[in-house]
């Protein structure tokens, strides 16, 4: 289902309308459905038909994800997770989630326009992070599939690595993405990283 | 002639590299890789500032961060960097050094006066006058405090950046000498993460300064080669300029990195400092040792410095920092000294050597090449009075020995371990009578190698340092089986040093002993402070201010131990030293700060309508990290009259306000509606889906926490508003009780604050802008009544309307997904022109909701208001119990003169009343005068023509018409008031229902 | 700073997460039955310990869970961490 | 008592100031005293003081662990201020502001007073509301309180940044100019060495171990120097109250925090009064020597840890650079922490206990200092009539069950 009304990212974007190239290495991934995902673990039944909806099951061990073809599930605590997506529209992904779980003591919520996304990548990310990061992103402790709920700076964000260049998706809540980005900028200016200029703002 | 002290060879300057910088106006010729303190000895000036309290000549002493003379001040201006020390402060073209804290000149200093009067102002004379007049205090504390303070501040705001480093490893070792370069060597090849810091600017330590060998090359160029090979590997990160300030529990240790502009003439470039938060898994300390001065009269005399100091500033720097030298001893280091002053062609005219007997390697190489060695011998007084000019040498056991003539006096009380890193985490340390000094004790993360353990000599530091290396690296897990092999150096086999704190006998007792010369703390001072009783070491500190200066006591604390035992007849281990503290050498505030200041200071969080307020003209208030539009003033308007505008658009057509701050929790479960009836004051469980409810969450004291309309969207499902300030907090409270508490509650939280934006639409026509904006739900007042929610779409987007309101009016607060927030403002906007659509800020919705009495949690609460005080006592179910309930029933709960909302209308209708004015029954002049309590909210009710406000009154409500005063800051003018119910519009609230 | 044993996440800076204060102080099952005293008791009195404590943290920044840690209040030497789910 | 005095310091100077005596005797404990105050801090002292001057009561013990001043009095900002909002409050710190305008000749010994001014700003409309909330009550509580205007601030304190452009511009403020800053050390000394003079045993290095009781009454301390008997007990133990406490089996409404505070290097005089700001946690002022003292937060977890957490310095530093940017490029020398005992209300307990004869005065919060005169005044008041004065009445441990609780959360600069 497409929206007759543009959507509009804290950052910026709208939708339809160009993004700046995604090979820059400090962009907005804008638009994303995310999905808050409550349930009890060891609801093993409420696990499986989870499972069927998404193509991907539900990661169980601490700050991990789970990645499937369209689809990739972030753990968020021991009951909740975050799914993220850019293959569904998030009406249609909750009204799924719901049906297979009626039942079942869980919850689904829609949070896409709450939060966005921030890719982050290249050799100097380690770098631009560390500035604001107390956590140890050294790719033999937070490797590729690794995730986790932290500070950057004084934000509250969920950082996803993403692969080995090393990239980031760095997921913030919407009030916050103004300050992150400006972060960010700051941070990155010594290694000569800037968010694409877009005209679309 | 320009450096007349430089030596024509060796050291590690760049000869080829001359510039040239100004000590207080004056030209001082320097090369690259001079500090400023060696370029001003090889210059041949020996004042280079004077002491804090009697204003006494003094020069450098060390070559290091423990230098208690030579504080000067950098730059000018806004680069200004005041009370740095040029022992540590690398020489740089153009760099402006002046003195700090002498008057009119370094020379000519007028403020020397407080050294004649030195035997009146001993430790502590402040404490015993300046008493009288008690009117002339302010005058005299002025003059002290004009009098006191070294440099200046800079005058205008700091235009250097500073950098925050978030850092990991298996292995900090701090200190890159010998030990530390061995320890960091022996890390990396095990396999660690390594980092290696080291306060200069080249790496080596006292390897730089010595004519020794490892490894068979001269060890400066083994360092080299250690620190390239460091620098190369792959998983070290070398350090130089970095200092470790401070290490913490939890093994953080923070380290600050001087950038390459630390200099105050850096204007091209912008980054000052970079602070490293480094989580180490285990630290080697090669933190090294400070050499201990002597005490005798006049020790403080340009030309006295540290032995060691001698030798680095002649290996080193290629300075001679005097042209015939006397040493001063009660160990063997000297004689090294003694040996590269020989090499350098600099006489020594005599070593006093404190022990009876010196037959080491290095004095027998010294009394070879005929140095005149006084053994048995000490120095009691420093003649000269700019500078050194000779030392009167006597016994041990008092037998004048003869005046030696001598313009620089070298001193080594023996060598003090650097521990301070060490002891400031309260790790424990040892008093070790071979060194006559504390040293630390290993621990299970913490790995002490090299001076800093007490072992002085240059091969048992590097064995020291790789066995450190190695057992870290292993502690932390990294093993590759390799065991690293130690540099090897030569032994050098010495004697062991003889404690020497006092003089003999009464030696020279009128002349000023310093234990510690940048506070000016003397001998006598010491004993003074114990005669007076003060005794525990933390009271000598504090009465004397013994190492509270800028050098943190570096030099004088060990030194105060020995001294305080040995004037106490006791063990120095039980005098203990003074506590270390943080920061190890003073790291400048911006530093810290990092890059948390300016427009980083804090998150700016603000709504998705936020570019809509700004092209709007909206002004905005800070309410905690939000922005919020305030009010929106037409051009030439006050704030009092947009305001006004705003509030009359709302009651007479329609106006539209951001409320998407509000907290937003959604609650899901089949336990939703108990979870709500344990916190809220009322009962939940049968209000309808469909349905809105306002609620009141008390603590458990029974005061109010939060209020706010809760939802219920579907059976299972509910979602409750949150004041905006209380959206984290609550979200908070609601979690601890159900996972810590209420575990049996089937009970899902998630907060959906940010995801729903709230835009609410408020006065009689809203119903018509709603629908002229586009929706398909019925707005029928039948159909959608008050407190009810309906869901469907607003101008195309999904929405969540609620038929709730803030102002009293017919209004709707309508979520929308905030990424199509600002389409649906701009629709509604559009849509509601032609029905005179006003956007309306926060300030017009607090007059709004104060004509209805409606209160604001932490306006007219302030955690000590209960929901009876306030009026909603209505709310409380007696069927069951809630949150804060039992409190509620306190005697002081049900005190009948508890403070009561009520409503102030002044006699003056014009007349607004202060907010926090106090209110009283009688206005006078006594004080203290009782007071029956004070205004919450006051404003201007555009609607009703008049001034309103609340308040909360002792007994309030029953009262109610009684006569008060409301106290402005005249203490002469009353504003007089009748108090009333606190609703002042609309009272039955017709018009919310409409 | 102290690094809190997450039992989720593992150990993180305290600035992560909340102190909830002493653990183990139940709500009273009937309030109603207790006297102002047993009640200020529940309400404000603590134990306040030096050395071995029981105390609540949660995860703020991280998980959101709440959680019992036990540390030594004299030297904040980390003792443990449990969770809900494990005390009961 | 040797009498403290410019020709006094003259006579003995000339002499080589080998003729001083101690401020104190090192007293050994007798086996019993009428009353025993366990803890020579500052309160401690200054109860003793005044037992012994104004009720005549001189067979007084100061039992202290450790060295005398070595608890929050030596670890303190020294700021002295009484523009509390609560009446019960602004009466104690009041009274107790008027003992320090005359307490360098009281007690013959220069605590340095210095009444620079003390300067609250405000960073939101809803400060500047509790703001003029608080000024109006200290007017008509008799303390002197304006409020002024960003204007005015600017020119009592140039070097402050008042720019309407900062993240939190300054809003406003209030002064109280008879508050300040004394030399906290001498605070101890001063009082220690004129109780001493009235015979007071001041016992250093002396523990308390246990406390003992018969029949509902106290009757001796047990202590690493033996038992004293003492039919009264004062337990003025700062950092300590609930430990001392539950040795007589007394639970107290106390936690126990970390306070850390730091001071920079010396410089030539910038600013005179002391600035407050409870949005960003900052008090800062400026010594006679010239440092920069600043005051941070409390850590949020319970400790007796004395190092602190550095974050709390690195929030405080931000918010000082942020409102004085020229202390940008000066120099953190030294910081450190204290241990304070924080009540609900952010108000003290000078109160008795269900113990007879057992009183207790802490939970002064991060407020200790500014009240030792009147704290030490109405606890001697409290020790010798075995009932509260009327200014410490209202801060008795019963008030947690009543719900009379005096909530100066906001009056401090300091976020509990």
């Amino acid at each position: 289902m497409s929206s007759p009304t543009p959507r509009r990212s804290p950052l910026g974007a709208i939708e339809s309308v160009q993004h700046p190239p995604q090979e820059a290495q400090l962009f907005e991934r804008p638009f994303l459905t995310q999905i808050n995902l409550r349930l009890d673990p060891a609801d093993s039944e409420a696990l499986a038909a989870i499972q069927l909806v998404l193509g991907v099951q539900l990661p169980l061990t601490p700050n991990t994800t789970a990645a499937g073809q369209e689809l990739l599930a972030a753990w968020l605590g021991p009951d909740e997770w975050l799914l993220l997506t850019e293959h569904h529209q998030p009406d249609a992904l909750v009204t799924n989630l719901q049906a297979a779980l009626t039942g079942h003591f869980a919850s689904v919520v829609d949070t896409s326009a709450g939060q966005t996304v921030i890719r982050l990548s290249g050799p100097s990310a380690l770098d631009v992070l560390a500035r604001g990061c107390a956590l140890d992103l050294h790719p033999s402790a937070f490797p590729p599939g690794a995730c986790a709920q932290t500070l950057l700076a004084r934000a509250q964000a969920l950082l996803i690595a993403v692969d080995a260049a090393p990239t980031f998706d760095i997921i913030v809540r919407r009030s916050f993405a103004p300050y992150v980005a400006a972060w960010l900028q700051d941070s990155a200016h010594q290694f000569d990283l800037h968010f694409p200029t877009s005209d679309t703002a | 002639m320009s450096q007349p002290f430089r030596l024509d060879h060796d050291g590690r300057i760049h000869r080829d590299a001359p510039l040239q910088f100004t000590f207080d106006g004056r030209p001082i010729d320097a090369f690259r890789g001079d500090t400023v303190a060696s370029a001003l000895l090889a210059n041949g000036v020996a004042l280079v500032g004077r002491s804090f309290k009697y204003h006494r000549p003094r020069g450098i002493v060390s070559a290091g961060a423990e230098d208690p003379n030579a504080f000067v001040q950098l730059g000018h201006g806004a680069r200004t960097l005041p009370n740095r020390l040029a022992t540590v402060t690398p020489a740089t073209p153009g760099l402006e050094v002046r003195h700090v804290n002498a008057w009119p000149s370094l020379d000519f200093d007028l403020m020397s006066a407080f050294g004649l009067a030195a035997p009146f102002i001993p430790a502590g004379f402040y404490y015993k006058t300046l008493m009288w007049p008690r009117r002339l205090w302010p005058l005299y504390e002025h003059f002290l405090r004009h009098a006191a303070g070294l440099g200046h501040a800079p005058d205008a705001p700091d235009p250097d950046r500073y950098d925050h480093v978030h850092a990991h490893c298996d292995v900090l070792v701090v200190g890159a000498g010998p030990a530390g370069l061995a320890a960091a060597r022996a890390a990396a090849q095990s396999g660690a993460r390594v980092i290696v810091a080291d306060e200069q600017a080249e790496f080596g330590g006292g390897l730089l300064s010595t004519a020794q060998r490892v490894d068979g090359l001269p060890a400066p160029q083994w360092a080299d080669a250690a620190t390239a090979e460091l620098s190369s590997a792959p998983d070290v990160t070398v350090l130089s300029n970095t200092t470790a300030f401070g290490l913490y529990e939890s093994n953080l240790v923070l380290l600050a990195e001087r950038l390459h502009s630390h200099q105050p003439d850096n204007a091209g470039s912008e980054s000052g400092a970079r602070v490293w938060r480094v989580l180490p898994k285990q630290v080697v300390l090669a933190t090294g040792a400070h050499e201990r001065p002597l005490l005798f009269a006049n020790n403080d005399r340009p030309g006295v410095m540290l032995a060691g100091a001698i030798s680095t500033y002649l290996n080193r720097y290629a300075v001679a920092p005097g042209s015939r030298a006397v040493l001063f001893t009660n160990n063997d280091s000297a004689y090294r000294t003694a040996l590269d002053l020989a090499d350098a062609g600099v006489p020594v005219a005599a070593i006093a050597d404190v022990r009876l007997e010196s037959d080491g390697d290095l004095p027998s190489q010294a009394r070879a090449q005929g140095i005149p060695i006084h053994t048995g011998a000490v120095v009691v007084q420093a003649h000269g009075r700019g500078r050194v000019s000779a030392a009167e040498l006597c016994s041990v056991g008092g037998a004048p020995l003869g005046t030696v003539e001598c313009d620089l006096l070298g001193v080594s009380g023996g060598f003090a371990p650097a521990l301070h890193l060490h002891a400031q985490a309260g790790a424990p340390m040892t008093w070790n009578p071979q060194i006559a000094a504390f040293a630390p004790q290993p621990s299970h993360d913490i790995h002490p190698a090299g001076a800093v353990t007490g072992h002085l000599d240059l091969s048992s530091a590097l064995r020291q340092g790789t066995a450190a290396g190695a057992a870290a690296a292993a502690a932390a897990g990294c093993s590759n089986g390799h065991t690293p092999a130690a540099p090897r150096a030569a032994e050098t086999p010495s004697s062991d040093l003889e404690p020497y704190w006092l003089p003999p006998g009464d030696l020279a007792r009128a002349k000023p002993q310093f234990v510690d010369l940048h506070e000016d703390v003397t001998l006598d001072d010491l004993r003074l402070s114990l005669r007076e009783g003060f005794e525990s070491i933390e009271h000598v500190k504090r009465y004397t201010t013994l190492g509270m200066g800028p050098d943190q006591g570096k030099l004088a604390n060990p030194l105060a131990t020995g001294v305080i035992a040995q004037l106490l007849g006791r063990d120095p281990a039980s005098v203990g030293t003074p506590r270390h503290r943080p920061a190890y050498s003073p790291v400048s505030l911006g530093a810290i700060a990092g890059r948390h200041i300016g427009p980083l200071a804090d998150p700016v969080r603000v709504t998705p309508m936020q570019e809509w307020h700004e092209s709007a003209g909206a002004r905005f208030e800070n309410v905690g990290q939000w922005r919020r539009a305030w009010y929106y003033p037409h051009p030439g308007e006050s704030m009092h009259e947009a305001v006004a505008r705003e509030c009359l658009a709302v009651r007479h057509r329609v106006g539209i306000l951001d409320y998407s701050t509000l907290g937003k929790i959604e609650i899901t479960g089949p336990d939703a509606g108990e979870f709500l009836d344990r916190v809220y004051t009322n009962a939940w469980k049968r209000l309808r889906p469909g349905r809105c409810r306002y609620g009141l969450m008390l603590g458990e004291d029974g005061m109010i926490f939060d209020d706010g309309v809760t939802a219920r969207l579907e059976n299972q499902r509910y979602l409750m508003f949150t004041s905006t300030a209380n959206a984290a907090p609550v979200l908070a409270w609601l979690e601890q009780w159900l996972q810590t508490e209420w575990t049996d509650l089937r009970v899902y939280l998630t907060s959906v604050s940010e995801h729903w934006s709230n835009i609410a639409l408020a006065g009689p026509r809203s119903r018509q802008v709603l629908a002229a904006a586009g929706t398909d739900i019925p707005l029928a007042r039948q159909d959608f009544p008050f407190m009810t929610f309906r869901q469907g779409h607003v101008a195309g987007v999904p929405a969540r309307v609620f038929r709730i309101s803030f102002s009293g009016e017919l209004s709707y607060e309508i979520n929308v997904p905030a990424d199509r927030a600002r389409h649906v403002w701009e629709a509604l906007f559009d849509a509601g022109r032609p029905f005179g659509i006003t956007p309306y800020g926060t300030e017009t919705m607090h007059v709004l909701r104060a004509e209805k009495g409606f209160i604001i949690v932490g306006q007219e609460t302030d955690g000590s208001v209960t929901p009876d005080d306030v009026g909603l006592g209505r709310l409380l179910s007696r069927r069951k119990d809630f949150l804060g309930k039992r409190s509620l029933s306190r005697p002081d709960s049900v005190r009948l003169d508890r403070k009561q909302l009520v409503g102030l209308l002044t006699d003056d209708p014009a007349q607004v009343l202060p907010e926090g004015g106090h209110i009283v029954d009688a206005p006078g002049r006594r004080r203290p005068l009782p007071m029956r309590g004070h205004v919450t909210s006051s404003y201007f009710s555009p609607v009703l023509g008049r001034s309103i406000a609340l308040a909360m009154i002792s007994g309030g409500r029953a009262t109610l018409g009684g006569r008060l005063y409301v106290a402005t800051l005249d203490e002469d003018r009353w504003l007089p008031a009748r108090s009333c119910h606190h609703v002042f519009y609309d009272p039955h609230g017709a018009r919310q229902h409409v | 700073m102290l690094l809190i044993p997450c039992p989720w996440c593992g150990p993180r800076e305290d600035d992560e997460f909340t102190f909830g204060g002493e653990a183990d102080i139940p709500r009273p099952a009937d309030p109603d039955a207790l006297t102002d005293e047993q009640w200020a008791d529940y309400l404000f009195m603590r134990d306040n310990r030096r050395g071995h404590h029981r105390e609540q943290w949660c995860h703020t920044a991280g998980c959101r869970r709440w959680f019992v840690v036990e540390r030594d209040t004299v030297t904040n030497e980390i003792l443990g961490a449990s969770t809900y789910g494990d005390s009961q | 008592m040797q009498f403290y005095s410019l020709p006094s310091l003259i006579r003995r100077g000339l002499r080589g100031h080998r003729d001083w005596t101690p401020a104190w005797r090192k007293a050994e404990p007798k086996p019993s005293y009428d009353v025993v105050i366990v803890g020579a801090g500052g309160h401690g002292l200054a109860t003793a003081y005044y037992l012994a001057k104004l009720h005549g009561v001189t067979n007084v013990a100061v039992l202290e662990r450790g060295w005398l001043g070595g608890g929050n009095i030596g670890r303190n900002t020294a700021i002295v201020r009484s523009n509390y909002l609560w009446d019960a409050s602004a009466h104690i710190y009041e009274f107790s502001l008027k003992l320090w305008e005359g307490l360098s000749q009281e007690l013959n010994y220069n605590v340095m007073f210095s009444q620079r001014g003390l300067l609250n700003i405000a960073h939101s409309e809803q400060e500047m509301r509790d703001l003029a909330r608080r000024v109006g009550a200290n007017q008509l509580n008799g303390i002197d309180a304006e409020l002024l205007s960003t204007d005015q601030i600017s020119k009592l304190v140039p070097v402050l940044n008042t720019s309407p452009h900062t993240r939190y511009p300054v809003l406003g403020g209030t002064l109280q100019r008879r508050g300040g800053v004394a030399r906290h050390d001498a605070v101890a000394w001063g009082y220690a060495r004129a109780a001493d003079a009235l015979g007071v045993d001041i016992v250093e290095n002396c523990e308390v171990t246990g406390i003992r009781t018969a029949s509902g009454r106290v009757t001796s301390l047990e202590t690493t120097r033996g038992e004293i008997r003492a039919g009264t007990v004062g337990l003025v133990v700062a950092g300590n109250a609930s430990v001392l406490a539950s040795m007589a089996g007394i639970r107290l409404p106390i936690q126990s925090h970390p306070l850390q505070a730091l001071v920079t290097e010396p410089l030539k005089p910038v600013f005179d009064p002391v600035v407050m700001s409870s949005a960003v946690h900052v008090y800062i002022h400026q010594t006679d020597r010239g440092e920069l003292v600043l005051g941070a937060g409390i850590d949020a977890p319970v400790s007796y840890d004395l190092n602190g957490n550095f974050r709390i310095i690195e929030h405080v530093l931000a918010a000082v650079c942020e409102l004085f940017p020229i202390f940008s490029r000066v120099r953190m020398l030294r910081q450190w922490a204290g241990t304070v005992d924080v009540c609900p209300d952010a108000s003290p307990i000078i109160s008795g206990t269900p113990i007879k004869g057992l009183f207790m005065n802490c939970g002064w919060g991060t407020g200790g200092f500014k009240a030792t005169p009147g704290s030490g005044w109405v606890f001697a008041h409290t020790l010798a009539h075995q009932e509260p004065h009327p200014l410490n009445e209202p801060f008795s441990l019963d008030r947690f069950t009543t719900g009379a609780l005096i909530d100066e959360h906001g009056a401090a600069a300091v976020a509990h």
